[in-house]
């Protein structure tokens, strides 16, 4: 299935993995990605608290832009992103005056036709009809299923459906093998709010999804969104050094753990830019039967 | 009378502006394609010499969609009633096609069979008939299958004809025609021989009208013949509106506190309340029947009463009818069946 | 044979129906007109393509065709939503009609309204942006070339009420034209008449019209009556949410209402 | 031809003042129709009536305009006049000439002009009046209260009492409601089951009700004073006749593990049970779901241990039909369970409990003997926390409105469990406290201050489970704003009292109307609070909205009191302005073409079905029929109607009509 | 020549507004003498076409007025007729006529303030835009006491 994939700024930068892993399992998914030509910023960065109109804009424009590129559906990855176009095309289907408004702005066309989809609905959707019996290296992990705030509010976007309790995710973590916990910080704010002004709210509610993830047993954060990644993941010394703590579960995007239990390399999956090295005690013997190292590390701080 | 002569088109503004000086007002078709139809003009700049047909008729001129009759008024216990006399301005009719020109016989023997009809007959005593001989005709004509043709001369005063795009052919066929013409003789100039009927446009006849005449009421109680044939008529009063010999009518009361007016309307007997009677009973309930006496009535009763056929071929009800209903088609199919 | 002929004949050889309305040739080579297949080997009658524009729906009313029997009808997407529109206003049941929708690859007839409503919620819907551009194109008017425009247009109709006659949703017996106790409205075609003809079509077909057009097809002064209805269909959907005939849901959006509905212009 | 008087007053000067009346007289003369027309002093004087009385004899006249003050003022006065002068009361108009024109205008040409044309346009309707007659519609003075809960208790035995026979239909297997769930009562802590049981028993006693428990109401027609209801007597797989209500099947039946609905799940019970030591009738039924009998085919322990040989397994529903007169819906509410509530864990805890599962555990009669037990390990909770509006207040849950009850049952219950577990902590977090009402504020300062209960004002965001204790997580907006975290080992939602969830059938049903959230909706809230749009359906208790006790039990009797008040007559009798469908001949019989839209529109669901069958019994068309017992005469439908089939008496189009052609 | 003065003609319900217009009459307050009100039960029982019979046989400015939201007499009838003549008004604006010259209101049977403030407003915006002479008549009342032509229909 053809789709229309917009990256946003995460996907390039900080977030490059979760690009290259969506990429990486796109084939045996059964999916096929077209960049929107020619797109921008999504504002979700100062924008669309700073100025109304540019708020719906930004978005309006990207989504005008996949219209006359004939997309009907796109895949927005960053969850951030996909708040701000998914919000956009909820308000400007609501309100005629607005919608006028805005396409005045942008001078395109704009019918509000495409759909905008997050990577977990994509993901669970793709896994459901094409990873049937794909599966090779099973992910034989526990793990804490994150799903932070994007995919679960404000209500009216939310593509899960028990908002305080999701378990899409929890879900298509059995399909490649993981043991999803039962655990309390699935929907609780990661801090990516205050990323910048405040790290040390960051590091407070950070470290407290860690912690509960690591007291209930998992070995693995997942998660769907660059924000909550860089802060599980890139804050951990800032997380360590204020809760007295030390903690070495990785996080990964939900996509490079279907791409491994597919059974693709690591490095094209982009596990070598965690901060956190993902390394798994007990490794699975299959995972490890060719290796020579005697626990498996899938990725370092080496570059 | 039946003289020949030869005007210009380019003379015919002249004509024009004579008629308009010597008090008439002239009616002509104007309009973009797809929408052209019968209008006062002043020059023929805006006059249509190409079109196959007008939407609507002429017959306006005559009869009016509307045209009030009489006013009354209520004043305490009296009711003061007079008439509203006809207006009947002298008009020209310029550029109605030859079955356009024939239906005038037919509205007359309606108007004054039994006596004469006050607002019809100063309307048509005062229009004079320009015809304009067709050049063109579409799938919907059949004026060659009712006795007329595109080179009729029936109805009209003059017909003109177009000989080539510079020149008509003008056939004066009555006094009302040459007093036009006298309007401005120097226009016209000597035929030169040269027949109108190579211009004429080619009308297959379809059927033969006196057969249809005969044949009808015998096909009358054949009423699955007309069920048939009408299941899809919706039932509306387009073709009625357009035809050109339509003339049914309906006499209202307008009224504003106390005072009013009698107004007669067209109506249009493919209504279904057409024949409702006070007592709820309707002799033309169905659709059917509704079809069967519009047939009828145009290729029977009005030619075995009236001695006038009722249809001149002019195709207008088929081409506005909105699902299609081909009269030419239906009678032509009748005119098949064996009896 | 093509797949709705075939499954006309089907339908017809297995006496599922009585009769299949559909679309057939017409007097010109662009034109179609309906015509009602009641025999299976009269199935090649049936053509469809983009000149078949008639809502068919009309003829699953007319006595005439009734009195044939149980009816299937050939049905573009305004037709499917014209018979749900009907069945909540109580003209059709259940068991009368089977439509058979095209224009969508495969035909499939749909023997209920449960199975149309299904097939309709897969069907896009709302209105096309030419439609819209003509709305708006007139509300960008100033108030007197408003005026001027619909009086130049109504001036042209001679009150044959084929708008009426080809518009399904128009099956009232007695037509309000043709209540005189007292006569609302003006017989004759004056401008008064016509006016008020026009609007009261209008306003009764709000909240109920479809937006299938047949109004001005059948129009023969070619005046664009359905722009009237379009305005109302669009502004009861935006005002009110009512998308008729998506459902056989009585939800008629002027007999219901919201105590939240905007009046900003009501002083 | 009509013959139309015209009379002109003066009101002293207060119309003459301004308006030439002598010359609106004389111009009146001149409208066509007019026979008669004078002006005088005091119209509504007995002179003055006595000129209209003797015209009409004298000038044969068919239409009287009186030329007056407001209508609203003075119309029944000149319709007795005519209809003492032998002139049908409604073809008699007013033109208001006083409050309308001479009041509000200066004395000018311009104002006599205005009287002029307001005689003349009466003049035009009532030419076109037809005689009407007042409705008369019998009464069946009988009520059904619908509900057995306090509400429908007071309601059946106020009814009752006033001399009236009372059927009372309960869906459960006693009456009772929630009442009878209930601990103590706020705030006066009496015991709810020993105020309440009284009343129970002297409904089952009373000779002028007839009682049906574990029955349902199947259908609702008809009309003010004629209605008939049908109702479905559920199988109770006994005979009550010979039920001695001994007990010896329920304390052999063999499936005693089934949830107690009315312990809130909290207890158990058996398959053939009654729902409360208390319960009225006291006699069991079998819960068909869960007898093993009914789900395996064996068993049959009760039949054979029962005494009177009672059990009757082929008993099958029973569908009684009645005529009554006046409905009272009395049925009640329900609590919004604990997994409605994502944030507090979608109801996986079983130690966060409804304030009704509360109420049962602090009961004396209640699972636990009125001993605060954790549901899931039986340990007393040493730290309890109670969350007001649960529900409540809250759009974003689609509950908007407020449960009126929980800030006073939470202090209660706060209170209750600190006079229970005198070491214990409790937290009660709200939002605001609404304690209006005699002594409630008194009451919850009392909770507040002697039992020291601590009250948070902030709401929970979450709860959440850390080593078998519930983590309750929320803000204290009192004290800078902190987040604040308390571990408890029990909590306590106070969740929002709502609608049963089958109010929106049952008011279809009775074809009443409701409000959003599915509340039974009252003519006016101020002015008719307690009768609903049809009329002859009153409503009482919390299926309106939320109330606490002393609310239901008040409005109770006020629905009562309004059903007396109906059945003191033997007939109804009303204005005939309603609306009526046009009737014509065969083949239409009536230009109403059956669309129906009209039905949806009428605030009254008076619009009803006709069919119209040939002798054969063929149906040729279904129209619409209006019931002119229900009927208010709003001309919603006539409006709406697109073929005219409906008409207004006393206000049709023709009248209109004529009213703006003569503008 | 004298001022043109307008005829406006009011619609109003039985229970609010005529109600309230008897208050502006008890009070004694003072308002244009040019309208004239058509009392109906219930702004519900307004048929849109009356508002068009009004302008064909005169009308040059129309009022409608009954109870506010909430506080219908039959409870629902004014919210029917809300949404009447919210898609009413569309129409006739789309058509070109005046909506300057149809106006709605909610009058209490407690505002014989607003009843008078209203009724003025009307007047003098409407003869400000002087008689809807551009909307066709039932009838030419002037042209008939004269027995002047009557327009034929072409």
């Amino acid at each position: 299935m053809k789709i229309g994939f917009y990256p946003g700024c995460s996907l390039l930068g900080s977030s490059r993995e979760y690009n290259e892993s969506l990429k990486a399992i796109a084939p045996a998914m059964g999916l096929e990605f077209a960049e929107v030509p020619d797109w921008n910023c999504c504002g979700a960065t100062a924008a669309h608290s700073l100025d109304h109109q540019l708020a719906f804009a930004l978005p309006a424009r990207i989504l005008a832009l996949a219209e006359k590129a004939g997309m009907e559906e796109l895949l927005v990855p960053c969850s951030a992103c996909f708040s701000r176009l998914a919000a956009t095309r909820y308000e400007l289907q609501k309100n005629a005056d607005l919608r006028k408004e805005i396409i005045d702005i942008i001078e395109m066309p704009y019918q509000g036709t495409v759909k905008v989809s997050n990577a977990l609905e994509v993901l669970c959707r793709a896994a459901a009809a094409n990873l049937n019996g794909k599966i090779t290296k099973p992910f034989a992990h526990k793990v804490a299923c994150y799903y932070g705030c994007y995919l679960t509010r404000p209500t009216e976007l939310a593509t899960c459906k028990r908002t305080e309790d999701p378990q899409e995710m929890d879900e298509l973590m059995k399909v490649v093998g993981a043991e999803p916990i039962d655990w309390a910080f699935k929907v609780e704010c990661c801090g990516a709010g205050l990323s910048v002004s405040r790290t040390d709210l960051v590091a407070g509610l950070s470290g407290k999804i860690i912690k509960d993830a690591v007291h209930r047993g998992a070995e693995a954060i997942v998660v769907a969104c660059p924000m909550c990644h860089t802060n599980l993941d890139l804050r951990r010394d800032a997380i360590e050094a204020q809760s007295h703590e030390r903690y070495s579960i990785p996080v990964l995007y939900l996509s490079q753990v279907i791409g491994l239990a597919l059974g693709i390399d690591p490095r094209t999956l982009g596990l070598h830019r965690h901060h956190v090295p993902v390394r798994f005690p007990d490794a699975a013997p299959n995972a490890s039967a060719d290796s020579k190292k005697p626990e498996l590390q899938l990725s370092g701080k080496d570059d | 009378m039946n003289e020949s002569k030869i005007i210009l088109k380019k003379s015919l503004g002249e004509w024009f502006n004579m008629m308009t000086a010597g008090g008439y007002r002239v009616v002509g078709p104007v309009g973009q394609d797809g929408q052209i139809d019968f209008e006062p003009v002043t020059s023929p700049d805006a006059v249509r010499f190409d079109h196959v047909q007008t939407n609507n008729s002429g017959k306006w001129v005559m009869f009016p969609r509307y045209e009030a009759m009489m006013r009354f008024r209520l004043s305490g216990k009296e009711v003061q009633a007079g008439e509203i006399p006809p207006q009947a301005p002298p008009t020209v009719l310029f550029g109605a096609h030859p079955c356009d020109a024939a239906s005038l016989a037919t509205l007359n023997a309606v108007f004054t069979w039994d006596s004469s009809d006050a607002y019809f007959e100063p309307k048509l005593a005062n229009t004079t008939i320009i015809g304009l001989s067709c050049t063109k005709g579409d799938s919907y004509c059949f004026c060659t299958s009712v006795g007329g043709g595109p080179g009729d001369t029936r109805g009209s005063d003059v017909l003109l004809t177009p000989l080539d795009g510079e020149k008509f052919l003008a056939e004066i066929l009555t006094e009302k025609g040459k007093s036009v013409v006298g309007l401005a003789p120097q226009l016209f100039s000597a035929a030169d021989g040269t027949s109108k009927e190579a211009a004429l446009a080619k009308i297959p006849a379809r059927f033969n009208h006196r057969d249809v005449t005969a044949k009808l009421p015998s096909l009358f109680p054949k009423e699955d013949v007309w069920k048939e044939q009408s299941l899809r008529c919706l039932g509306c009063g387009a073709c009625a509106y357009v035809c050109p010999t339509c003339s049914c009518f309906d006499i209202q009361d307008e009224r504003d506190r106390y005072t009013g007016v009698r107004i007669r309307c067209w109506d249009s007997c493919g209504f279904g309340l057409f024949t409702l009677h006070a007592s709820n009973h309707n002799p033309r309930h169905k659709q059917s029947e509704r079809w069967r006496q519009r047939v009828m009535h145009k290729f029977s009763y009005q030619p075995e009463r009236l001695n006038v056929l009722g249809c001149v071929g002019c195709g207008r009800c088929s081409r506005s009818c909105p699902v299609d209903m081909n009269l030419g088609e239906h009678v032509a199919a009748l005119a098949e069946i064996k009896v | 044979m093509n797949e709705l002929q075939q499954t006309a004949k089907d339908l017809l050889e297995k006496n599922a129906v009585a009769v299949v309305i559909g679309y057939g040739m017409g007097s010109e080579p662009s034109l179609r007109r309906a015509v009602f297949v009641r025999k299976p080997d009269q199935a090649p009658q049936l053509i469809f393509d983009e000149s078949c524009r008639q809502n068919l729906a009309f003829y699953v009313l007319k006595p005439e065709v009734k009195a044939l029997g149980k009816a299937a009808v050939v049905a573009r997407t305004p037709t499917l939503r014209t018979l749900l529109q009907l069945a909540t206003e109580n003209q059709i049941t259940d068991e009368s009609v089977v439509a058979l929708p095209v224009g969508n690859g495969s035909v499939q007839p749909l023997t209920n309204f449960a199975a149309i409503e299904q097939y309709l919620a897969n069907v896009p819907r709302g209105f096309t942006a030419q439609e819209q551009q003509e709305l708006a194109a007139i509300k960008s008017k100033t108030l007197a070339d408003r005026w001027a425009f619909w009086k130049s247009e109504l001036s042209r109709c001679i009150k044959c009420y084929a708008c009426r006659a080809a518009c399904p949703m128009c099956y009232c017996s007695k037509c309000i034209v043709e209540v005189n106790q007292p006569q609302w409205v003006p017989v004759p075609s004056d401008m008064l008449g016509n006016l008020e003809w026009n609007v009261i079509r209008a306003m009764h077909l709000a909240g109920r019209c479809i937006s299938c057009g047949s109004c001005a097809d059948a129009c023969p002064a070619h005046i664009r009556i359905d722009l009237l209805n379009q305005l109302l269909a669009t502004e009861a959907m935006q005002q009110f949410g009512a998308e008729p005939g998506l459902s056989v849901r009585k939800d008629y959006a002027l007999a219901t209402f919201k105590p939240t509905d905007k009046e900003e212009f009501i002083r | 031809m009509p013959r139309i008087g015209v009379f002109i007053c003066h009101c002293g000067e207060n119309i003459s003042g301004t308006v030439d009346c002598a010359e609106v007289a004389k111009v009146s003369a001149e409208f066509p129709g007019v026979v008669h027309s004078v002006d005088y002093k005091y119209m509504c004087s007995d002179p003055g009536q006595n000129l209209i009385k003797n015209a009409i004899q004298e000038k044969k006249l068919t239409g009287v305009v009186v030329a007056a003050c407001s209508p609203r003022m003075h119309e029944p006065t000149f319709r007795r006049a005519c209809a003492e002068g032998g002139l049908n009361p409604f073809l008699c108009e007013m033109a208001n000439l006083r409050e309308h024109c001479s009041w509000v205008h200066e004395k000018l040409p311009a104002t006599t002009e205005k009287a002029i044309d307001l005689v003349r346009i009466m003049v035009e309707k009532v030419k076109r009046n037809r005689p009407l007659f007042s409705i008369n519609v019998p009464v069946t003075k009988t009520a059904l209260v619908l509900g057995g809960g306090i509400a429908g208790i007071q309601a059946a035995l106020d009814i009752a009492n006033a001399g009236h026979k009372v059927i009372m239909v309960e869906r459960q297997a006693s009456i009772g409601g929630h009442m009878a769930q209930l601990s103590e009562t706020f705030p006066t802590l009496d015991c709810s089951q020993c105020i309440l049981t009284p009343r129970m028993v002297e409904v089952a006693q009373h000779p002028n009700i007839t009682l049906y428990t574990y029955a349902e109401l199947e259908k609702l027609d008809g009309f003010i004073g004629n209605f008939r209801a049908v109702i479905r007597k559920k199988a109770k797989s006994i005979d009550e006749k010979l039920c001695t209500g001994c007990g010896v099947c329920f304390q052999k039946c063999p499936n005693k593990k089934i949830l107690s609905e009315f312990n809130t799940h909290l207890g158990t019970r058996t398959a053939i049970y009654v729902p409360f030591p208390q319960a009225v009738p006291n006699k069991p039924v079998i819960d068909r779901e869960h007898c093993m009998y009914f789900q395996k085919g064996k068993c049959r322990i009760c039949e054979k241990f029962c005494p009177t040989k009672a059990i009757r397994f082929d008993q099958q529903d029973e569908l009684i039909e009645v005529n009554v007169g006046a409905v009272v819906a009395a049925t009640g509410y329900e609590v919004k369970d604990t997994d409605f509530f994502p944030e507090y864990g979608y109801g996986k805890y079983p130690d966060i409990i409804t304030g009704l599962q509360f109420e049962r555990l602090a009961s004396a009669s209640g699972p636990t003997g009125g001993v605060i037990k954790r549901p899931s390990d039986g340990r007393i909770p040493e730290t309890i926390a109670f969350i007001a509006c649960a529900g409540s207040r809250d759009p974003a849950k689609g509950i908007s409105y407020c449960s009126k009850i929980c800030c006073m049952y939470t202090a209660k219950h706060a209170m209750l469990y600190k006079h229970k577990v005198h070491q214990g902590k409790a937290y009660v977090f709200y939002m605001d406290i609404r304690a209006g009402g005699k002594m409630y504020e008194e009451f919850v300062r009392r909770t507040i201050e002697e039992d020291e209960v601590h009250y948070v004002r902030g709401r929970v965001s979450r709860i959440y489970d850390r080593d078998g204790k519930l983590v309750v997580r929320g803000v204290d907006t009192l004290l800078n704003a902190k987040p604040i975290e308390i571990e408890a080992d029990m909590v306590v939602l106070a969740t929002a009292m709502v609608a049963q969830p089958d109010a929106e059938e049952l008011a279809q049903k009775m074809k009443v109307s409701y409000d959003e959230n599915k509340f039974l909706s009252e003519a006016h809230p101020k002015l008719r609070p307690v009768e609903m749009n049809t009329a002859g359906i009153f409503v009482a208790g919390a299926c309106q909205a939320p109330k606490d006790i002393p609310e239901t039990v008040a409005q109770a009797s006020a629905a009562a009191s309004k059903v007396a008040g109906l059945f003191s007559k033997d007939e109804l009798s009303r204005e005939p302005v309603v609306a009526v469908v046009s009737r014509t001949g065969p083949p239409e019989f009536s230009n109403c073409v059956g669309c129906f839209l009209c039905e949806s529109a009428c605030p009254y669901q008076a619009i009803e079905h006709e069919e119209i069958k040939t002798r054969d019994g063929k149906l040729i068309k279904t129209v619409a029929k209006i019931n002119q017992g229900v009927c208010q005469g709003c001309g919603t439908c006539v409006a709406l109607c697109r073929t005219k089939s409906i008409d207004l008496q006393g206000f049709t189009n023709e009248q209109i009509f004529a009213e703006l052609v003569s503008l | 020549m004298a001022e043109f003065e307008p005829k406006v003609v009011a619609f109003v319900c039985n229970w609010c507004t005529y109600a309230g217009a008897d208050l502006t009459g008890t009070s004694r307050m003072k308002y244009a003498t040019n309208v004239r009100m058509i009392r109906l039960p219930c702004t519900g029982r307004i048929d849109f076409m009356l508002l068009l019979q009004a302008f064909g046989h005169g009308a040059d400015g129309i009022i409608v007025s009954g109870c506010h939201p909430g506080d219908c007499h039959y409870s629902a009838g004014n919210f029917h007729a809300r949404r009447r003549w919210m898609l009413f008004r569309e129409l006739l604006d789309f058509a070109g006529i005046d909506l300057r010259r149809v106006h709605f209101s909610w009058v209490s049977a407690a505002e014989g303030a607003k009843w008078a403030e209203l009724v003025n407003d009307v007047v003098n915006q409407v003869r400000a835009l002087g008689p809807y002479d551009e909307f066709p008549k039932r009838l030419n009342r002037q042209s008939l006491e004269q027995l002047c032509s009557v327009e034929v229909g072409r």
